[in-house]
């Protein structure tokens, strides 16, 4: 739909510019993975595979709520307080212990995932209005919102972590379905749904539309307002489904969990090829940069790279992944 | 066949854990090439920690060395690395797990206890002081601070004026420090830093506000370097946990376990410290003992930090 | 009788200016209705209130003989009213046929878009209009011609019963206005309404009924064409009498001004040779797409050439960047003022004296005096309408922003002017104002070359005219020769 | 020179409305000092204010440098890692320490501070050049440039902290100036400087043509990617003198300082009403700014407010102080 499609270029038989133009980070990503099976043993094998996918899906969930937002021309940073807000919400009333629970748990784990999702969807609700009805700058409002979610998750837990949660809610952070672990089947399920949505609906095409010119969005009888708003609580509640999946994974809920999860959200979203100023972008570029953020994790981790060096690594890594991207509007 | 021990901490970015880590390469084995060690680094992030025992399941470690960012979170990575068949030996922070293998470390409770008495005991039981805390939620934060209110609550005529975070951070501890010297003006008679570096912190923040660092009992924990040399000027009370003796022993625990044969621990703090012996290395619990630091041990210690 | 849309004592003011006092207004069906005025009469300010994007002050609208209040665009829309609305508003990363159904995507069964039928509409509605574009293009990979027909197919395709047109043509010439005055005669014939304004008043008197007039934001007159000649509008919209339109003193030199051999692009353009001498004004004339503003950007360094030289005054140049062009004392007027010519965050002093600065201060460092003098000379020199040269550009009316661009590149005092459109929404007063600054600049030596899409303005103003085709140059001819028709066939 | 000048609203007579859209965010600061001395005693001392201005001066650099970036549309998220860099090179020439200095170390403070300065300047250059040649996304060039540069820190002193520092070097952390504190008169000449530059010069103008339309001011003559590569070279040696007077306010230069600078130091910009979309800002705005959050800390510490509902209402003032400010242009 944007940019030239993949059916433009297999009509016109396969061109390898074009490939390199439209897919450019989708090449770094696998020139990665060449480079690492080829220096490391254990890097393609189907364990290793699966656990960067594991790895990948709270991060990439982010980003995918994170490229709405984006594409609006807003930015969510109170990602990360979300996921420690809503685990921490949603574990209380999945926990066994009698000290960290509120009244009556542990409750069925639907009970306190919905609620989880609430929680979530709440925050983005509030940031969201904030935003659309208020007119204060999404960093602003969104900043706001990481500090006082973050007090929030301190003042409800007690500054302690809720532990001891029922094996039936950590089943969605460790459970499998047919051998694929619980959180990819989450994940794929999100993505699916949301380039469904991107791409498919009329809510999809107003998100961009808000975007890319939000006078013409409005003129043709948008609710930008609404589309805005909407935005953020997709991202609240992803952010708050990715909490749930961090606390049945580690299996307690912690306060801070999540800190600086939205630099990781955002950057897997530039990296896909999402313009911060709105408009443009694909939320498989979002996958293909999630996975590439996991996959460098993993490998460096792998190969055993040293700690410091990692970071130096990481840091180029990024760069030169975007370089060889030339997907990037090169327009303004 | 070298036994391949992977260790997992928390983070490398201070300088507790790089002395910890620096300590586990210098261990004889490492040195002598009998083993083959990588050190991960979990960047203050559970999730991180646990993702990086996946990798280390994935490439067959025969044992792992476990410093979590939080006690209750490191459990699932603990049992991920049992089903696995893989020793896993906690070192400095305790994991609430049946199945870790063997724990090498100290007592954050009796640590805060400590410090909290030296600073109590300097002001007579009697006045005002400030708590300067990690992180809350954190591991090493709930237990100091446990042992902090033990203390305290043995003198009932000292009053807690002010108790905030800092983070772990020495330029937080020093704002939070001045606007506290400013709120409280001629009140505080102690601090209480739950590290080393929010204590240098406050006394930064004592000197700037041109007050006699004399005038106030400060006692940190860790014995960092900067502390040392602060202990040394009579600025402060600090608390030494011997990282390396946490890294050293749990590194002799995890080859053992590792091994086949029966092994012989090679570090020299078993020799060091008599209070902990080696046992055969088939102890669940070592409990490395809190060194306060003194005038005289200080330039012991600071001679092997050179 | 009841009025498709009548309205009475609109008023509206930004931060405590006026910009319109007394909106009056009568649309009937099956008419095609002038809305006049000066730039910054109003015009657009009204239309905006109407349709909802602003709010009024005051004032009462009837549609249908029902009194309306419409909160957003989605209600006026709603009530059958679409607009083209005059600064182009395209959502640039979306193809065309997204574009133009906006808001009101057909559905398949599950939710989902039908983008099949939504191309096949958008293609049946550009075909009906003979407009040469394909649905499934970007946006922004059209020139500003094709957007302003896009938005024009986008307008007709609401099926309104009001149609607003906000100077629908000043972008394009030729025979795709034409195609648009046809499309009117069409709807007109099915009893909608349409308010047409333009400031091209050939146009207005070819298709419009009724005209109103608005001076100041007032209404001054209305009445229908037929009771009105060209002279007597001009004079209701200035307020007072103009002489002639075209404003012509310059004579040609014999000394080469600019001159330019074989350039030649990637694909836009090959092997143009001209030359213009000084003091002479080359008009530039072609259909969309045929190449002009490519030369421009050629010549400015804003896009690179493959071959050909350049020279001014006989000495060949190098140029590859503006900064090199503007050395060498060219200035570029751009068609697009939004795009290319208007820093929209800044004042109207920021942006007339942006290509100056370097000549307004002591080194590194500015002089506010040097600027505020020079910014007043030129807000004089082309009567800017702006409340203070300190306020937001974006704050002015689309012909007093092109004046600031003129003015902009007035100032850095060139040799050479290339004016690619320079007159695009600028009212008969102003452009005969224009029009004689050009005159005025050739006649001092100056050498102009200038674009324009409407052929009078050619034929009225240039010495020599070259037309192009397809990126080639099909033909020059002399000011006594040429005629419209001759450039009408050279240019197809 | 953008947005209305205060000259303005002086000619025309002392209008409250024009006020409160222009200096809305003045206001909320103001209203705040109110709210603050009035209900602590302490906080309008000479004592105090100087603190206050004290503890805010480091961000406030950082926040100058970040103004000049912001208003070419860029983003500098590499800040707070070039503050830790440049504090320990810097460190390590100014250091007594045997084993932490380098060889020939105490240098005099003059040459540390150059060196500093220099590595600031290196790092900001090469971001600038990833961004402005190219074409990287800001944010990505600056992401890199955080891990790179941390990375680099912990390497250059092998995660150790550079203690003992000469008592000259410090002097630019604890010393003061006729009672003024040396951070504060820095701050204060930074400040000036960059006033003078975005409103005075040439470059300045440029600065808000680039931001506010790149193409205008590529066809205007400007040498767009020179302009933008100086920014991100302002902003890295300002990030680098912010680390040095930091090293020398704590007395050792520490690896892991300035961890999250970057969102204070944003956030200071935006909340003074510099758009991040480009071209729309002003200094003075980014001055207010860094100060309201400055005294906000200080206040909530003055008042003693929880450590966890400090967290909630930061959140809260941040927004709502924002909210106050009807500055922002309701443009788009
Ligand atoms: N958003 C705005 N803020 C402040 N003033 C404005 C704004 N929009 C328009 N104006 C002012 O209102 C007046 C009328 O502008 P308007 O755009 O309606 O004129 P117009 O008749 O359409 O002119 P043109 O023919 O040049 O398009 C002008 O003086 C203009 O400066
Ligand atoms: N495919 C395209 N993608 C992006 N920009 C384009 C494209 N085609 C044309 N343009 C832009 O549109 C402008 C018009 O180009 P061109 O010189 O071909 O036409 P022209 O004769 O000036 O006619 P008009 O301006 O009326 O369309 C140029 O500025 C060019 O950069
Ligand atoms: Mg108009
Ligand atoms: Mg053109």
């Amino acid at each position: 739909m944007f940019k030239k499609k993949a059916g433009d270029s297999i009509a016109k038989g396969i061109n390898i510019n074009t490939i390199v133009r439209d897919y450019g980070i989708l090449l770094a990503l696998i020139l990665l993975m060449v480079i690492l099976s080829w220096s490391n043993q254990y890097f393609l094998t189907p364990r290793n595979i699966l656990n960067v996918l594991r790895q990948t899906s709270i991060n990439g969930i982010l980003a995918l709520g994170m490229t709405f937002v984006i594409l609006t021309r807003g930015i969510d940073l109170s990602v990360g307080s979300v996921v420690a807000l809503a685990g921490i919400v949603s574990a209380s009333l999945a926990t066994t212990s009698s000290t960290a629970g509120i009244m009556g748990a542990p409750y069925p784990a639907v009970v306190a995932i919905i609620v989880g999702l609430l929680v979530g969807a709440t925050t983005g609700g509030i940031a969201g209005t904030i935003v659309a009805r208020l007119n204060v700058p999404a960093f602003v409002a969104t900043l706001g919102m990481l500090s006082a979610a973050r007090g929030l998750t301190l003042i409800y837990a007690g500054g302690r972590p809720v532990p001891a949660l029922t094996p039936e809610f950590r089943w969605i952070g460790t459970g499998d379905i047919l051998g694929i672990p619980v959180p990819v089947v989450i994940f794929a399920a999100v993505f699916l749904i949301s380039w469904w949505v991107l791409t498919r609906t009329r809510f999809g095409r107003y998100v961009y539309a808000v975007g890319g010119n939000p006078r013409a969005a409005k003129t043709s009888g948008i609710n930008v307002t609404r589309i805005k708003l909407y935005v953020y609580v997709i991202s609240g509640a992803l952010a708050a489904l990715a909490g749930m999946i961090l606390a049945a994974r580690t299996g307690s809920a912690l306060t801070q969990a999540g800190i600086a999860y939205e630099l990781d959200a955002i950057a897997a979203v530039v990296i896909g090829g999402t313009s911060l100023s709105g408009g443009i972008g694909r939320i498989s570029g979002t996958l293909i940069g999630a996975l590439l953020i996991g996959v460098m994790n993993n490998g460096l981790d792998l190969m055993g790279v040293e700690s410091y060096y990692q970071q130096v690594l990481k840091g180029v890594l990024i760069v030169a992944a975007v370089m060889l991207d030339q997907t990037r509007n090169r327009h303004e | 066949e070298m036994p391949k021990i992977g260790a997992a901490v928390y983070g490398l970015n201070a300088e507790f854990m790089q002395i910890w880590a620096a300590a586990l390469e210098q261990h004889p084995a490492v040195l002598a090439g009998e083993v083959d060690l990588t050190i991960f680094d979990g960047r203050y992030d559970a999730l991180v920690q646990q993702d990086q025992f996946e990798t280390m399941i994935t490439q067959e470690f025969d044992a792992i060395i476990f410093v979590p960012i939080d006690i209750d979170a490191g459990a699932t990575a603990v049992d991920a690395a049992f089903e696995a068949g893989i020793p896993v030996i906690g070192s400095n922070t305790r994991v609430n797990s049946d199945n870790l293998t063997a724990y090498v470390g100290s007592d954050d409770v009796k640590s805060g206890y400590m410090e909290a008495k030296i600073v109590l005991d300097a002001i007579g039981c009697e006045g005002e002081v400030v708590i300067i805390e990690g992180p809350i939620g954190q591991s090493a934060q709930i237990s100091r601070l446990e042992g902090n209110l033990l203390a305290l609550a043995e003198c009932p005529n000292v009053t807690v004026v002010e108790q905030q975070t800092a983070n772990w951070s020495r330029a937080e501890a020093q704002t939070l420090m001045e606007n506290w010297l400013t709120a409280y003006p001629g009140v505080i008679d102690g601090v209480i830093g739950q590290n080393d570096e929010m204590a240098l912190g406050a006394i930064e923040a004592i000197k700037a506000a041109d007050l006699n660092v004399e005038d106030f009992a400060i006692a940190g924990i860790d014995g960092i370097t900067d502390a040392l040399l602060s202990v040394k000027m009579g600025e402060m009370s600090s608390i030494l946990q011997d990282a390396r003796a946490q890294a050293q022993g749990a590194l002799d625990l995890a080859i053992s376990y590792a091994s086949d044969d029966a092994y012989d621990p090679q570090s020299d703090i078993w020799v060091n410290y008599t209070d902990m012996p080696w046992n055969g290395g088939t102890d669940s619990e070592y409990s490395v003992p809190w060194t306060p630091v003194t005038a005289e041990n200080v330039d012991a210690l600071l001679d092997m930090r050179k | 009788m009841v009025h498709l849309l009548e309205v009475s004592g609109l008023t509206k003011s930004f931060g405590g200016v006026a910009a319109l006092r007394n909106g009056q207004f009568q649309l009937e069906s099956g008419s095609v209705h002038a809305l006049c005025g000066g730039n910054g009469a109003g015009k657009s300010t009204f239309l905006s209130i109407i349709m909802g994007i602003h709010v009024r002050d005051g004032g009462q609208i009837w549609r249908n003989g029902e009194l309306v209040e419409f909160a957003s665009p989605a209600e006026a829309l709603a009530s059958g009213i679409s607009i083209i609305e005059q600064e182009l508003s395209p959502v640039p990363h979306m193809t065309v046929a997204e574009n133009i159904y906006l808001g009101r995507e057909p559905l398949r069964r599950f939710g989902g878009i039908n983008f099949s039928a939504m191309n096949k509409a958008s293609g049946r509605i550009l075909d009906s209009l003979e407009f040469d574009i394909s649905p499934t293009t970007l946006m922004m990979d059209l020139s500003i011609a094709q957007t302003q027909l896009v938005e024009i197919a986008k307008a007709l395709s609401y099926d309104a019963e009001v149609i607003f047109m906000d100077e629908p043509t000043s972008a394009i010439g030729g025979q795709e206005v034409e195609q648009l005055l046809a499309a009117i005669q069409k709807l007109k014939a099915q009893g909608k309404g349409i308010v047409y304004v333009s400031h091209r008043l050939s146009e207005i008197f070819e298709v419009a009924d009724h005209y109103t007039v608005f001076r100041d934001g007032a209404f001054v007159e209305e009445g229908e064409i037929s009771s009105i000649d060209r002279r007597g509008l001009i004079r209701c919209i200035v307020g007072r009498d103009l002489e002639e339109e075209f404003t012509k003193t310059n004579t040609p030199t014999n000394k080469t001004g600019l001159a330019v051999v074989g350039l030649s692009d990637e694909n836009k353009i090959s092997d143009i040779s001209f030359s213009v001498n000084k003091g002479e004004i080359l008009g530039i004339y072609g259909l969309m797409g045929s190449g002009r503003t490519e030369i421009f950007e050629c010549l400015f360094g804003l896009s690179k050439k493959t071959s050909g030289t350049i020279s001014i005054a006989k000495k060949t140049i190098e140029v590859n960047s503006p900064s090199q062009a503007i050395g060498h004392g060219l200035a570029l007027v751009t068609e697009d003022r939004k795009l290319s010519g208007l820093v929209m965050t800044g004042s109207v002093r920021s942006n007339l004296c942006l290509a100056s600065l370097k000549n307004l201060g002591h080194g590194p460092v500015m002089s506010s005096m040097l600027e505020k003098t020079a910014s007043k000379e030129m807000i004089a020199q082309f009567s800017i309408k702006a409340e203070r040269d300190t306020m937001p550009v974006s704050e002015l009316s689309g012909g007093n922003q092109q004046k600031t661009v003129l003015g902009k590149w007035f100032m850095t005092k060139p040799d050479v002017l290339l004016l690619d459109e320079p007159t695009r929404g600028v009212d008969v007063g102003a452009k005969r104002e224009i029009y004689g600054v050009m005159s005025e600049f050739a006649s001092q030596g100056g050498t102009v070359v200038m674009t324009s899409s409407e052929i009078e303005e050619v034929l009225g103003m240039a010495d020599r005219i070259l037309v192009m085709r397809d990126g080639r140059i099909s033909g020059v001819l002399s000011r006594k020769e040429a005629n419209a028709e001759m450039l009408v066939n050279l240019a197809a």
